[in-house]
């Protein structure tokens, strides 16, 4: 078993960047209900989801409206009363700018809810109830990367130790902190009940040394678990998993190897207090914090916003835009998504909307100074993937463990040649799915042309056979009919 | 010892075959696109050179000599290093087809590397005895695949680079070609 | 001189024999080359389907871009392979068109089975005088079964763009 | 409301190539000062015609290719090479010497090859190298050490072909010392000329001694990486120590080595030369060992009496197969201890994507 508090050295990881954090931790507002709430049935990569409500139901909060069509996806609830007004194509949140269907819902303004069914005593039902309670809950991770959740606690490798991470890295985001500020309790129960689920036998909760009051309300909330709150050093990504772990266990996760391989679970803190409402609470996820924030809003802050809500509502409930508003990121300024306008509605994903000025500079040729190497916190070598991309050789991108690369931006901002390393990273990875994609589809093609090869052959064979008995049985009625005629 | 090291020395940095003697160029710029197919034919020459560089010396001192047929000598040189070459070819395709199919037109090729011819006539210009021209054959093929090893490498980069449209192709190569043998001058003088 | 005849002709032996010995057996290339093509058996190549096309390129009797669906990406695959140059898509030999599927027009099928057989992927499904239908997921785009079709009830639908399909690309 | 969508990050820092030239340079002016103190205003002059000339140069270049001219000419790449050129060569060789220079290797060692960030030769030396090959008179008179100009007679020596090139001119140190030691004279005795200060040339050494200033500036600001100087002077000191403690009357000591010539100044300002270097700590490690001892070779016993030039050539040369070999195919720091857990369950990746009981 891993004692961690008894580390004499604390190892940080490789690489990784200070940046100054612009942190506005405020207390979490409500906005008032929109009148309209947008869902996208197309959640992310190859997730899909099913409307099961027709246009014109009435619906309540917290019903759902859209059930999961493939292996990862999660059901989708109402997160107002109201009327399906249509399903029909909207802009969504994704970095295509494309649209797809989504779910439009009237909110009606009585915000009447179904009533919850909790389960007060969560210790005796079986682990397999209560993963079914929240994937019905429509749980996922509330981090960035909007994994389901019931599908991370199914514990089959045996996990030793859950990791809440509450180091919120990127500058601007302060949703986690002001969360764990207004609701300590609650995230620890949260986190007792992920801890119950995975019978993890350790469970430590990684907040950044520059977050004290967050560190304090936790503290506290925590006292008489035996859930323990470790501070990490406040050096971008330290919120990434295998950096984590690495700060906290002093262990390096191989490139390419899962973290729950060795053990290792991490959550988000918003994603155990989403598990708390859905299991002692019974409310299905429909709303979250967001912070909205930025040179180019007027009046930066969190807000517990609903699920759906256009963006452009938010906006409007922060006072407006100011004359810098000329970019709109979803997620934060090192990982975020710059989003085509204003219509598209908040996700589950989203936990920061930045609007601020556009800091372009021109793009000069890498003079190899090598700085991008010295802060990749996977340890890769980005000048030499970068050549590689730009070459498109491929198989040497993937033999220099692109798959690796978290996208976290910080080799980005270190070039002094100001080249968007990121960007041609995430092509050369599009370009290797895209070639796998298509490599697989033409072995499966050869098969199915070879069989049928096989197939045609068989019938000719069997063809032929045929047509030697026949033959042979006409020769032996004739020969019967000519030896008839004899006698 | 210290003259054979002498010589193995100045004949792979100093006079260098193919930067300061400028011979063997047609495979130098031919096959150094790809770094792979530049140590195969390194290789490949080394092998080749070496074992024709012995075997020209042994064909010209008990052969030639006592029949006095010097002047068939340099028809002789090229038919032995015609032999070497195909043998190794036929060795390579068994070995390994990939690098065969790599350095393709260019295994033929070294029975005409003048390179190749150039060892087994200056070993006989030199009065070479069989232990140096052994030397003086390696050594020549080892400069020569030393250089095509980093000039294969630096034309790798160099493809990737964005070089202006008049230099593209050969003109750069040329260019870099130049450079190196500039770079090699230093060497002048290293006694 | 009569001696230096004798000693060349003994090395001609020596080549001779060792050709013969070390003589290699089937060409492992060809199903290199095999694994780098689409496996449309389209014939654009002008022949009959991947495989002899893979032989083709492997005798050196056909040059490596005369394979549209391949794209560019495919002729730097085989230029790589192959040590060759990678020489851009031979425009006679056709375009390389968006990846496409073929689609039944419902109406208009007869039930006539002449398309079924020459689908090199069995992706159309289908029975004499009953409706026939493409199977997506299968279709390669190959577009054999255009042409024996009788009441031309069967056109290319090229697949259309999602967000689940969106790649990054140079101008964001 | 409308946006433009672009890819993250985007929170761009200050670190531009601009701001790493400029601080090279800056780290330049203690030599430069030094030489002015002690040559006087002929090293101004050339610097002067260097830098007019690579801006010309790079401006035409990039016009005739289309490209901006201003962002890129900004980025002081130019003006480094050119400084580094007119510090080079000796200060009172003619003024087309070093325009001549300059020219060849903006046009050919740099744009050649597609500009900055491409040149896979080190143009500043490449223009050096060139200089070496086809003026060998002008480059070898160097300003005798005694003798200050001001700024006309530095003119008259530079535009009007000079008459009386003698009584200004007298050899290096290195250069006295390799025909010396030809001559069979001993160490001790040849140390004994007027051109001898404490170790190597009598004023030179100061001006090393601001090379190792500028350079010490320079790893403080993290321009340059600490691996390449210290490799370069290993490089230097090691055969140097070795040779000397086996015959101290033939070999000179590698102090000298280290304060003569423009050993410091390569160390420091030409090899660290970050896109003709290999990449890499251990990379950086091969490359500044393998010019120290290629300068070391080269002086004792080649034909050029300063051979960093060759020397770094040769190293560009080899850079990109030092990549090649170095960059094996696991990240820079070793592949991660493999961890093996206690509980030993060797496990296949599958298990999420297995069957569960929660699907609805």
């Amino acid at each position: 078993m891993f004692n961690f508090f008894w580390r004499k050295k604390k190892s940080t990881f490789t690489g990784g960047i200070i940046l100054d954090g612009h942190k506005q931790v405020t207390k979490i507002n409500t906005p008032q209900l929109p009148k309209e709430l947008i869902y996208p049935l197309f959640l992310t990569s190859d997730r899909y989801t099913k409307a099961c409500v027709k246009v014109g139901d009435y619906v309540k909060k917290g019903q759902v409206i859209a059930i999961a069509d493939s292996l990862l996806s999660t059901p989708i609830h109402a997160a107002s009363s109201g009327i399906i007004s249509s399903i029909e194509k909207r802009l969504i949140a994704h970095p295509s700018g494309l649209a797809d269907d989504c779910i439009i819902l009237q909110t009606d303004g009585l915000d009447s809810a179904l009533e919850a069914e909790p389960c007060l005593d969560y210790r005796q039902q079986s682990r397999d109830f209560l993963r079914k309670k929240i994937h019905q809950a429509g749980i996922v991770g509330l981090g960035g990367a909007a994994f389901p959740t019931a599908k991370k606690l199914s514990g089959s490798p045996a996990i030793h130790t859950l990791i809440i991470n509450a180091a919120e890295c990127e500058p601007y985001i302060s949703c986690d902190e002001s969360l764990a500020i207004a609701s300590a309790k609650e995230i620890i129960q949260g986190s007792l009940i992920i801890q119950h689920i995975l019978q993890a036998s350790l469970c430590i909760i990684a907040i950044e040394d520059s977050k004290p009051d967050a560190y304090l309300a936790l503290l506290f909330a925590a006292k008489e678990t035996d859930i323990k709150i470790q501070k990490v050093p406040s050096i971008y990504p330290t919120g990434g998993e295998k950096q984590l772990i690495q700060v906290l266990s002093g262990e390096q996760i191989p490139p390419q190897k899962l973290v729950f391989e060795y053990g290792y679970i991490c959550q988000n803190i918003a994603t155990s207090f989403a598990v708390y409402q859905a299991v002692l609470l019974g409310i299905p996820l429909t709303e979250r914090v967001i912070t909205v924030t930025g040179a180019g809003i007027k009046q930066a802050q969190n807000i517990q916003a609903k699920i759906g809500t256009p963006i452009k509502d938010l906006v409007q409930f922060c006072q407006g835009y100011t004359e810098h508003a000329q970019q709109l990121i979803m997620g934060g300024p090192m990982m975020g998504i710059a989003l085509a306008s204003d219509e598209i509605a908040v996700i589950k994903a989203s936990n920061c909307l930045l609007i601020e000025p556009i800091k372009a500079s021109a793009i000069q040729p890498c003079i190899r100074c090598g700085d991008c190497a010295k802060v990749c916190p996977s340890e890769l070598l980005p000048q030499q993937l970068y050549w590689y991309s730009r070459s498109q050789q491929w198989d040497n991108c993937t033999d220099y463990n692109l798959a690796d690369c978290i996208e976290c931006g910080c080799c980005d901002v270190v070039c002094p040649s100001k080249i968007p390393l990121v960007q041609s990273f995430r092509i050369a990875k599009s370009e290797i799915s895209q070639q796998q994609k298509q490599a697989e589809q033409a072995a499966l093609a050869k098969k199915r042309f070879e069989n049928q090869q096989q197939r045609k052959l068989r019938i000719e064979q069997e063809k032929a056979v045929l047509l030697e008995k026949r033959k042979a049985t006409i020769e032996k009625m004739k020969a019967a009919a000519a030896q008839r005629k004899l006698n | 010892m210290k003259h054979y090291l002498l010589l193995l020395l100045s004949t792979i940095l100093v006079n260098n075959f193919v930067l300061t003697k400028f011979l063997g160029l047609c495979p130098f710029l031919g096959v150094s696109k790809r770094l792979e197919s530049a140590i195969g034919m390194g290789l490949a020459t080394t092998f080749v050179l070496t074992l024709a560089s012995v075997s020209s010396y042994l064909l010209y001192h008990y052969l030639l000599l006592p029949l006095e047929l010097t002047y068939l000598r340099t028809i002789s040189f090229i038919v032995v290093i015609a032999v070497v070459v195909q043998l190794t070819e036929i060795i390579l395709h068994k070995l390994s087809p990939r690098l065969h199919k790599l350095l393709g037109l260019y295994l033929p090729l070294i029975t005409t590397n003048c390179a190749v011819l150039g060892v087994a006539l200056l070993n006989i210009q030199e009065q070479h005895n069989l232990l140096e021209s052994f030397v003086f054959g390696f050594a020549t093929a080892i400069g020569f695949s030393l250089v095509l090893i980093l000039f294969a490498a630096l034309r790798e980069r160099i493809h990737v680079s964005d070089v202006p449209q008049p230099f593209q192709g050969a003109s750069i190569s040329l260019i870099t070609a130049g450079l190196m043998s500039m770079a090699f001058m230093g060497f002048v003088g290293l006694d | 001189m009569l001696f230096l005849c004798l000693v060349f002709a003994l090395l001609g032996l020596l080549l001779g024999f060792a050709h013969k010995k070390l003589k290699i057996k089937n060409d492992p290339l060809v199903e290199q080359i095999n694994n780098l093509l689409p496996q449309t058996q389209c014939g654009q190549c002008n022949y009959i389907g991947c495989r002899p096309y893979a032989e083709a390129i492997a005798k050196n009797e056909a040059d490596i871009n005369q394979c549209p669906p391949n794209g560019e990406a495919g002729i730097i695959a085989l230029a790589n392979l192959l040590g060759k140059e990678a020489k851009p898509l031979n425009p006679e030999f056709g375009e390389q068109k968006a990846p496409a599927v073929a689609f039944i027009i419902e109406q208009d099928c007869i039930g006539c089975v002449k398309c079924i057989p020459p689908c090199p992927v069995d992706a159309i499904l289908g029975a004499a005088k009953q409706m026939h239908t493409v199977i997506a997921s299968e279709c390669t785009g190959c577009e054999l079964c255009i042409s024996p079709c009788p009441v031309d009830c069967i056109i290319m639908r090229p697949i259309e763009k999602t967000a689940n399909h969106w790649q990054w690309t140079q101008d964001v | 409301m409308q946006f433009p969508t672009s890819c993250s990050p985007f929170t761009p820092s200050n670190n531009t190539v601009q701001r790493m030239m400029l601080y090279v340079i800056a780290a330049l002016i203690p030599a430069i000062g030094t030489l002015f103190w002690f040559f006087g205003f002929s090293i101004l002059i050339q610097l002067f015609l260097a830098s007019c000339t690579a801006i010309l140069a790079e401006s035409l270049c990039l016009y005739a290719r289309k490209r901006s001219v201003l962002p890129s000419l900004l980025d002081g790449s130019a003006l480094l090479t050119a400084f580094l050129i007119a510090m080079a060569i000796p200060s009172i060789a003619p003024w087309w010497v070093v325009v001549t220079g300059t020219l060849f290797s903006i046009l050919i060692a740099k744009h050649a090859y597609g500009g900055l960030g491409y040149n896979p030769f080190n143009p500043a030396m490449v223009g050096y190298v060139f200089l070496l090959i086809s003026f060998p008179l002008q480059m070898t008179i160097w300003q005798s050490p005694l003798l200050f100009l001001d700024l006309n007679s530095a003119l008259t020596v530079i535009f009007l072909e000079p008459t009386s090139i003698d009584g200004l001119s007298s050899a290096t140190t290195l250069d006295y010392t390799k025909t010396q030691l030809h001559l069979g004279q001993s160490i001790n005795s040849i140390q004994q000329h007027a051109i001898f200060g404490f170790i190597a040339d009598k004023n030179k050494e100061f001006i090393n001694l601001a090379y190792l200033i500028g350079g010490l500036f320079l790893l403080k600001q993290k321009i340059i990486h600490w691996a390449i100087p210290t490799a370069v002077i290993l490089g230097i000191m090691l055969p140097a120590s070795i040779t000397y403690s086996m015959d101290s009357s033939i070999y000179p000591s590698p102090l000298f080595h280290l304060a003569s010539g423009a050993t410091l100044c390569a160390a420091f300002f030409i090899a660290t030369d970050p896109v003709t270097a290999s990449s890499g700590t251990k990379g950086h490690l091969i490359y500044g060992f393998l010019i120290g001892s290629l300068i070391y070779c080269i002086r004792t016993w080649g034909g050029y009496p300063d051979a960093v030039a060759f020397a770094v050539l040769l190293a560009n040369l080899t850079a990109p197969t030092i990549d090649y070999y170095l960059k094996g195919k696991k990240t820079i720091a070793p592949l991660a201890k493999e961890y093996t857990r206690n509980n030993g369950s060797n496990l296949e990746v599958g298990a999420l994507a297995s069957p569960d009981p929660v699907r609805d």
